[in-house]
């Protein structure tokens, strides 16, 4: 299993995301500088990583969706390769048309730094299969553009089919208002793509990813991925 | 020849302006009774070099789908002036 | 010549021409009173910071570098200090903070080390004063805003509200990198030949001659005339601080320095003036945003996001190579050479020369006269008989968790990244913060913290009180302390009893900096701070850097197990002078704050480093704002558990409760390790005053409240 | 009556618009060359009940004064109308 994570200007989790994966996998990550035009051969996962590409100015995300880089990762997503936007890289998604919606301001029009409780609702996909169905999990997010919005219509689609993935909820479970930090719709937290191969999320799974940190769960998200090629998964979808 | 061209960009009806909510709720706390709505959007200015104001027309339209105006949540209104 | 106009005094205009040798030109002059501003030349103070000690086994690097650095052992070493942006955040609350935290950001840098953690001073206003709202929320969204996009996390930091502070807020900024010792890069290292490179933002006019603004009052004049305001650019930070670690890390670079106040004079003239090298620089290359800027203005811009490199001819173009790859302007603007001046040229004529060292060093020394204020002493008599016991403790108690300096910040630390970089074990919203240091066992902890009203009433002990709370919070968690930074917040020294105040209070940190054997390895004065309408307190920040040697050996607050007993180490006099019951009380100015005893500290951080890497307690805290009952409500809040406390002293209950000062730690330790807590603290006080149990706090004879109820004011994640 | 109000804020000159450079760097770089310069400023609306045009327009520069706009960095238009 090999991953590339592309480093736009500005991208600021960048580091964190490579070490999470290299300690917790053990596996070969190369960092990919957002002008190159190719992915190195073999790229199995593309990660874009959180952090604030071009300075989040006029669009979180905008910019970086449109950088040299991107005409790969797109085709890659595209051909079923497996793609995971974290944060600023879910923005990037959007802006990407690669997901549907829009990262709009939290409704407290301010950033948003804390621990957050998740509910994992798929459990069948490439990015969560080592969780058990439903299981509550624990990754901070850290934002102050991640309220997910999509027109009721869009909405009801990606519900049917089963798009959401992660969902902010209570620690017992709840999906409610108070859970909700950012004002996301039906507290959504991450979608994956009709493929099943391109998963945006604005929590941050690699800052749990070390007990030392406060936190392990981020490391069953990783060691999700692992298990999926080595069961044989093809990074060209389900 | 130079043309400004002023670009209004504001999110579409539907889409909660959750900053124009919280400016109009200060100002009305602030004593601005006869406020009734707020709505925040941008305002981008952009000097283009070309033949004719169509064109720069043109050219500011094309720099809104492609990078300045995201139109699943923003519509758009543009004005083009001589410089 | 009409130096006045500029700012300057006779002596100072006397000075300058010796040392020239002639009339110093418009241009000259322009200079000169910005570098000879109070802000630059630390004219009234550089004498009085001569009390710190700055030396010692840790120490790597001592104050007058861009910042300090101590020896983490290994190769390893932590470069940290704190700085100011107090009138800038007064005017333009969001960039005056952005700004501060980008500036103390490039100071880290500047010596090659990797930025891995900020805290955050920042003192307001009275909650109902009219202006604290939006200077607070601008102040905290422009450290956040700014600290978030170059992810750096914002640890910690240090909130005080005080009528003091109405419109004259003060943002301190801390920063700490880490870098190998043989890698640091030095501001003396230029050698004749080499070339003077500017890399970064281009200049414009922002911030010119801010430097010489933060050395006057803040007057509604000078907000109408503000210079006009210097915007922060994160976004160009970040790449920066990457283009340089690059530059660093293939050795591209002699030296470097950051553009501060004064911007590219500064810090030009700095890196000839301490290589002992000569330098000429030519104005008409430097990239401009805006073209008809006069020499003057490009010599005192402040625009952000730029450094000053020194490079050798050869490498010049691997550094364009990493430049242009972090698309950052880089342009050569002169030369150092072995003459022993300091020359400006613009297209080709000389507009300003000054021998290198007169700019930095020269200014005549600025001593003000000092006065005891007359009233100090009678403040200290408070009949305590006239104070009666609360008659609602528990009502007292809450009434106290809610004063705005005590209440739970997590509006302000949850509007901060406080984990990317993915090195925080804690973070925000505990008495330190603790970073991880990759690849090894040790960890780094740091406090931030102030006590403004014990400094009011006596400006030495509360001066001692503040850097001996910082060193006790570390010692608690079982760390090593190697030294600390500070931001000194004065008002105008020109007043005799607010210079008294001044001496009095470094002379007390420098007192127990001695005591503890905490050197002070870097610093920041900032003068000046009052308005019409008052002057703020003496104001001194500290920040101070320990390791605790690992994970095993830290030990936490709010870690309450259930059957713990509880001890209060250290002495029950403590005092109410300037305490926060006293406070809330409206007893501004009532009582003596404690002495400090040099003996009692050390032995105090002694014993308490000796519990926590014996693992002698399941969690200790030292006592610091609100005393002995806001540390029980707070380690009970976090630990989710009551416990039954009785104090069986003589002392009246509300000083034993609510008293502060003095090294002194409440500690819950597990019954089998009792025996092992008190042999540690043996010869020192101890009394054992309750255990751990139930879902009340209760302390006999005063109040009793349930911990859902503590957990609904003092909620932490 | 009824007026709706457009102000249009931007950076005054010689304020570095780090917004402004940053899009126009990107939009360049996607081949808009005719491109000169691009600022960013803000684009807000208000409706606003008031006897007239006028007191409208007084109205909104008082929000302007109180909220709207840093005078320090920003400077602003207005335009009223009927709505
Ligand atoms: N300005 C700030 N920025 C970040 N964190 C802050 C700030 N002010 C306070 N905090 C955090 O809030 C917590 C409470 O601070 P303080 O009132 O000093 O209480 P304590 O006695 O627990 O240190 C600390 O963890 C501190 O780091
Ligand atoms: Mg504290």
């Amino acid at each position: 299993m090999k991953t590339a994570v592309v480093i736009f200007p500005g991208s600021n989790c960048d580091r964190d995301v490579i070490c999470a994966v290299r300690e917790t996998l053990g596996r070969e990550v190369i960092p990919l500088w957002h002008r190159e035009t190719a992915l190195p051969a073999g790229t199995d996962l593309v990660i874009l990583p959180g952090g604030f590409s071009f300075g989040d100015y006029l669009r979180s995300g905008a910019m970086a969706a449109r950088s040299p880089v991107m005409e790969a990762v797109v085709a890659h997503g595209k051909k079923g390769g497996l793609l995971l936007g974290i944060c600023n890289g879910f923005q990037v998604l959007t802006e990407s048309r690669l997901l549907p919606g829009a990262l709009l301001p939290n409704d407290s029009l301010v950033f948003h730094c804390s621990p957050c409780h998740l509910r994992v609702e798929r459990t069948d996909t490439p990015f969560t299969n080592s969780f058990t169905p439903r299981q509550i999990v624990q990754f901070p997010i850290a934002h102050g553009e991640g309220r997910y919005f999509l027109f009721p219509d869009e909405l009801r689609a990606l519900e049917d089919r089963l798009g959401v993935v992660f969902r902010y909820s209570t620690p017992s479970g709840e999906i409610s208002g108070e859970a909700n930090p950012n004002g996301s719709v039906n507290n959504i937290a991450g979608i994956i793509s009709e493929g099943g191969n391109i998963l945006g999320l604005m929590p941050h799974p690699e800052r749990v990813s070390e007990s030392i940190l406060g936190g392990e769960d981020g490391r069953i998200f990783w060691k999700s991925i692992l298990s999926f090629f080595e069961k044989g998964g093809k990074s060209n979808g389900l | 020849m130079t043309w400004r061209i002023e670009v209004f960009i504001q999110l579409k009806e539907g889409v909660l302006d959750t900053q124009g909510k919280a400016v109009e709720h200060s100002l009305v706390s602030l004593g601005h009774t006869g406020l009734k709505r707020v709505k925040v959007g941008k305002y981008i200015q952009l000097w283009v070099d070309a033949p004719s104001a169509d064109q720069a027309r043109a050219e500011a339209e094309k720099m809104c789908a492609d990078l300045l105006v995201n139109e699943i949540i923003e519509g758009y209104t543009l004005e083009v002036e001589a410089e | 010549m009409d130096f006045k106009r500029y700012g300057l005094r006779k002596e100072e205009y006397e000075a300058a021409v010796s040392a020239l040798g002639r009339e110093p030109n418009e241009c000259e002059l322009r200079i000169l009173a910005v570098m000879w501003s109070e802000h630059c030349s630390y004219k009234s103070t550089k004498h009085l910071l001569r009390h710190f000690p700055s030396t010692g086994e840790k120490v790597v690097l001592g104050p007058g570098e861009n910042a300090g650095i101590v020896d983490l052992g290994d190769n390893l070493g932590a470069a940290f200090k704190a700085e100011s942006h107090n009138h800038p955040s007064a005017v333009a609350p969001y960039q005056g903070a952005a700004t501060g935290v980008g500036g103390i950001i490039r100071d880290i840098l500047a010596l090659g080390a990797r930025p891995v953690a900020s805290m955050d001073g920042l003192f307001f206003g009275s909650p109902d004063h009219p202006v604290t709202a939006s200077l607070s929320s601008g102040i905290v969204a422009g450290v956040g805003g700014y600290g978030n996009a170059v992810g750096v996390p914002t640890v910690g930091g240090k909130t005080v509200y005080d009528e003091c502070y109405n419109e004259n807020p003060l943002l301190n900024a801390f920063c700490i990198g880490l870098v190998p010792l043989d890698e640091i890069v030095s501001s003396k290292t230029a050698r004749p030949g080499q070339l003077v490179v500017l890399l970064g933002s281009k200049t414009g006019r922002d911030g010119i001659a801010g430097a010489a603004f933060a050395s006057v009052l803040l007057s509604d004049d000078s907000k109408a005339n503000k210079p006009s305001i210097q915007i922060g650019d994160p976004f160009a930070e970040k790449l920066l601080i990457e283009a340089c670690l690059e530059l660093q890390s293939k050795k591209l670079i002699v030296s470097m320095q950051d553009m501060g106040a004064a911007g590219i004079t500064s810090s030009s003239s700095e890196v000839a003036a301490k290589s002992g090298v000569g330098m000429i620089l030519h104005f008409d290359r430097v990239p401009l945003r805006a073209a008809d800027m006069e020499p003057w203005e490009i010599a005192l811009s402040e625009s952000q996001e730029r450094m000053l490199l020194i490079v050798d001819p050869l490498h010049l173009g691997e550094v364009q190579a990493v430049a242009e790859k972090w698309e950052l302007d880089c342009a050569v603007i002169g030369e150092t050479n072995e003459e022993d001046s300091y020359t400006i040229l613009w297209h080709g004529t000389e507009v300003a020369s000054f021998p290198a060292a007169l700019l930095g060093d020269g200014c005549p020394p600025r001593r003000w006269p000092s006065k005891k204020p007359e009233d100090l002493e009678k403040n200290w008599h408070f009949d305590m008989d006239s104070l009666p016991l609360p008659k609602d403790w528990n009502a007292a108690l809450l009434a106290l968790l809610e004063t705005p300096s005590l209440a739970p910040k997590e509006w302000i630390y949850r509007q901060y990244d406080s984990m990317v970089q993915t090195n925080t074990v804690t973070g925000p919203g505990h008495p330190l913060s603790v970073l991880r240091i990759r690849g090894r066992d040790s960890l780094l902890a740091l406090v931030l913290d102030a006590d403004p009203w014990k400094c009011a009433l006596d400006p030495h002990r509360g001066g001692a009180e503040t850097v001996a709370r910082t060193i006790r919070t570390l010692s608690v968690a079982g760390a090593d302390v190697l030294g600390l930074t500070d931001c000194l917040n004065f008002p105008s020294p020109e007043v005799p009893e607010q210079y008294w105040a001044l001496e009095e209070c470094i002379r007390g940190m420098a007192e127990c900096c001695e005591a503890l054997n905490c050197p002070v390895v870097s610093g920041n004065v900032s003068l000046y701070n009052e308005t019409p309408s008052g002057a703020i307190c003496p104001t001194p920040v500290v920040g101070t850097v320990g390791l605790i040697p690992s994970l095993e050996v830290y030990l936490p607050s709010g870690r309450w197990k259930e059957g713990d007993r509880l001890f209060l180490a250290g002495p029950c006099n403590s005092s109410l002078g300037g305490s926060q019951y006293l406070l809330s009380l409206g007893h501004r100015q009532a009582e003596r704050p404690l002495m400090f005893s040099p003996e009692g500290e050390a032995d105090f951080a002694e014993r308490a480093r000796k519990t926590a890497r014996m693992k002698g307690a399941s969690s200790g805290r030292a006592l610091a704002g609100g005393g002995l009952a806001v540390a029980l409500a707070k380690d009970g809040a976090e630990s989710s558990r009551g416990a039954r406390i009785a104090l069986p002293v003589p002392t009246r209950h509300d000083v034993v409760l609510f008293g502060e000062g003095g090294p002194r730690a409440l500690y819950s330790v597990p019954v089998g390790k009792v025996p092992l807590f008190r042999t540690i603290w043996k010869g020192y006080p101890l009394l054992e005053i309750g255990r751990v149990e139930g879902d009340t706090l209760t302390v006999e004879g005063a109040f009793s409240l349930p911990i859902g109820e503590l957990t609904s004011r003092w909620r932490v994640r």
